[in-house]
């Protein structure tokens, strides 16, 4: 028998070939996806849609972070959790959904929050990384670590009834990153988690489907776009979508500017991203 | 035309998105005709329109959520016509007829 | 012990407590939602996303109408099927998924093509109708049989990178229907299905959702909007969403104008949808 | 100013959706100055657009995707300024200065 001389297996072309043919993506963009590996840091309810359409259109591996278990207030958005998972780790419980989505794929569970400490040995071996976290101590030190190594961050955030997306430090060294952005973390009695303030499943669904959107794009794309964008999102608006033009690097960046002071030693041992951000006073304001 | 210096007034629109527009009657879009000029006959300036919309237009108490320290708060991005007022100089920046200043705040849940 | 006193069962407030706290939203939501019998039209890219959020809302009833059945192709964006149940109906598929999703909820199977015979039948007993389909010959059919019998219709649909999504006969009797917008079908030869043009996963994805979002807006609102909207999505584009203001109702609207031609008995015993849309001639221009 | 009636032009952004762009060399948008009459001096309207579109713009041999007999394809929607051209008079609407057409071809796919 002659050895199989395509690129991809007859499983793969059968399974992804809906994609394939579309125009300007094709066996190309394919091939990248498959050498790609992504990282989603959250199992939530930006992370199941974007793993879910991640996973569907066929990366080499995709990693999953998350500490938290599966409850039943997550299911009216959580999708690829569900009733008889409750309790298992979020996790683990996205991967079995996933397995049987798109079996072709390696996934890797990380079944524990991000930190200081454990960041960089997560973060290091993936290609690009979606920050699909609620709370503005992750996004910094999401941000701060893909900095430091060099990886592309597509974020994005989702409360009530709006939600809002940007891709950072694209191309790595030359975008600008979270810190560009928000460099002074929001008062902790402004910050109010969807746990709190509530969240409607397909508001917090758009906004993760079109991260795994936009994250298809920067892996299979032949330019960076000239712009940098940030998409805003309020649901109930008659004219719900906006799309802005975000600045760039900001030239004094602790992170990222050109004299930054952030390195991966300090984040390691002195960054304290729970007190940069401050904890709320017990009678909030909100 | 014709009206004095000191009563002329600049139209403007502001909205509010990521949750803001709590702090403003749920309204997401005020049309305004901000004053040309601030006490010291300065030209407006989005420093001005800060401190005229919690004075004017604001109708909720808790003005620390806009306003810290007499800057805005962290935490809020300011698009001026759709894009950031980084590139168009911030606070400074003069307000002009018809201009579209856009308040964002951030949103953090997942 | 007393009567439980309460609208909904404890273990509706903890599924759905994150949406019922959204501002606006609520036990007045909740009720209504609990109250909706959703129909959707079409188990595929369209449909799995917007039955899922959906589903998880907390609706009394959602039906299924599919006549296909799960193929390896339809993964990379049918994310309520798996690979396990590549050879099981769409519709059985979908529902096994959606009730360990959310077991509150009744599902009604109809494992059939829409049809000018059927669509009475199938097509009455809900309260509003989700077009998730995929060819001209449905679209004119279910807006037809919604004119008939008074239902909102939310539409979307999708292409390659494109997408689209209106709302349509809202409120019934008032809106325009899609023979309104689209009086004489698009010639055979201008129509690609997704099968033959293809389409990438998170752009009929993010439609779907959007469809869901819409939906629960309609059953939830407290009036009608003012104007008729339809998004437009352009998934490469730098602004990919666009709203656009749709004209009203076609006073001589062949379905819903002044003297509409229309009739239930006609429907089902003299219309040809097939042939209105016309067939595509054996060498295709596109 | 001071040109001839015959050369004045009118700047309209032209803009495409749904796969139409497909016919304009996968541009989306076209930045055209349509002559202000027509051959029998009558001002630019949109079925003049049209015309022009298909004689000026369109490299691609399929006219009949966008025009049949003589109107604008079945399927196609035209926006003038983001509303349905229904709402400003149809094909008979007379192009005005920075107008935004919007052509968008319906969709099929699920
Ligand atoms: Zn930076
Ligand atoms: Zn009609």
């Amino acid at each position: 028998a002659k050895p199989w001389a395509w690129p991809l297996s007859g499983e793969e072309y059968q399974r992804y070939s809906r994609q394939m043919i579309v125009p300007n993506f094709g066996i190309e963009a394919q091939l990248q996806l498959k050498a790609a590996k992504i990282l989603i840091i959250g199992a939530g309810g930006l992370g199941c849609p974007a793993a879910t359409y991640l996973a569907a259109a066929g990366p080499s591996h995709i990693g999953l972070v998350d500490g938290d278990v599966v409850e039943k207030s997550n299911l009216h958005r959580q999708f690829a959790h569900a009733t008889s998972r409750v309790g298992q780790t979020k996790v683990s419980s996205a991967i079995t959904f996933l397995k049987d989505l798109n079996p072709n794929v390696v996934y890797k569970a990380y079944e524990t929050h991000m930190s200081t400490s454990n960041a960089e040995e997560i973060v290091r071996e993936w290609d690009i990384v979606l920050d699909c976290t609620d709370h503005p101590t992750s996004r910094y030190l999401i941000s701060d670590i893909c900095i430091l190594l060099g990886k592309r961050l597509v974020s994005a955030s989702a409360f009530q009834k709006s939600g809002q997306m940007m891709v950072l430090n694209d191309p790595p060294g030359q975008g600008p990153c979270y810190r560009c952005i928000f460099p002074k973390p929001p008062p902790p009695e402004s910050v109010v988690g969807c746990g709190e303030g509530g969240i409607l499943g397909p508001v917090v669904g758009t906004m993760g489907v079109l991260q795994a959107l936009e994250t298809l794009k920067v892996i299979t794309r032949e330019a960076p776009p000239e712009k940098n964008m940030m998409l805003l999102f309020s649901g109930m608006a008659e004219m719900p979508f906006r799309s802005i033009r975000m600045r760039g690097k900001r030239k004094d960046c602790f992170a990222c500017g050109e004299k930054p002071s952030l390195t991966l030693e300090g984040l390691q041992t002195s960054m304290d991203y729970v007190q940069f951000c401050g904890v709320r006073r017990p009678v909030s304001l909100l | 035309m014709g009206e004095a210096m000191t009563s002329a007034a600049i139209p403007v629109v502001v909205e509010f998105s990521g949750g803001l527009e709590m702090l403003f009657a749920d309204k997401q879009r005020l049309t305004l005709n901000v004053p040309a000029t601030d006490k010291d006959n300065k030209p407006a300036t989005i420093a001005y329109l800060v401190d005229y919309l919690c004075e004017e237009e604001m109708g909720d108490a808790r003005k620390d959520l806009f306003v810290l320290d007499g800057h805005l708060r962290p935490g809020i991005l300011v698009l001026i016509n759709d894009a950031d007022w980084e590139l168009e100089g911030e606070e400074a920046y003069e307000l002009q007829s018809g201009d579209n200043v856009l308040f964002v705040s951030t949103l953090h849940g997942g």
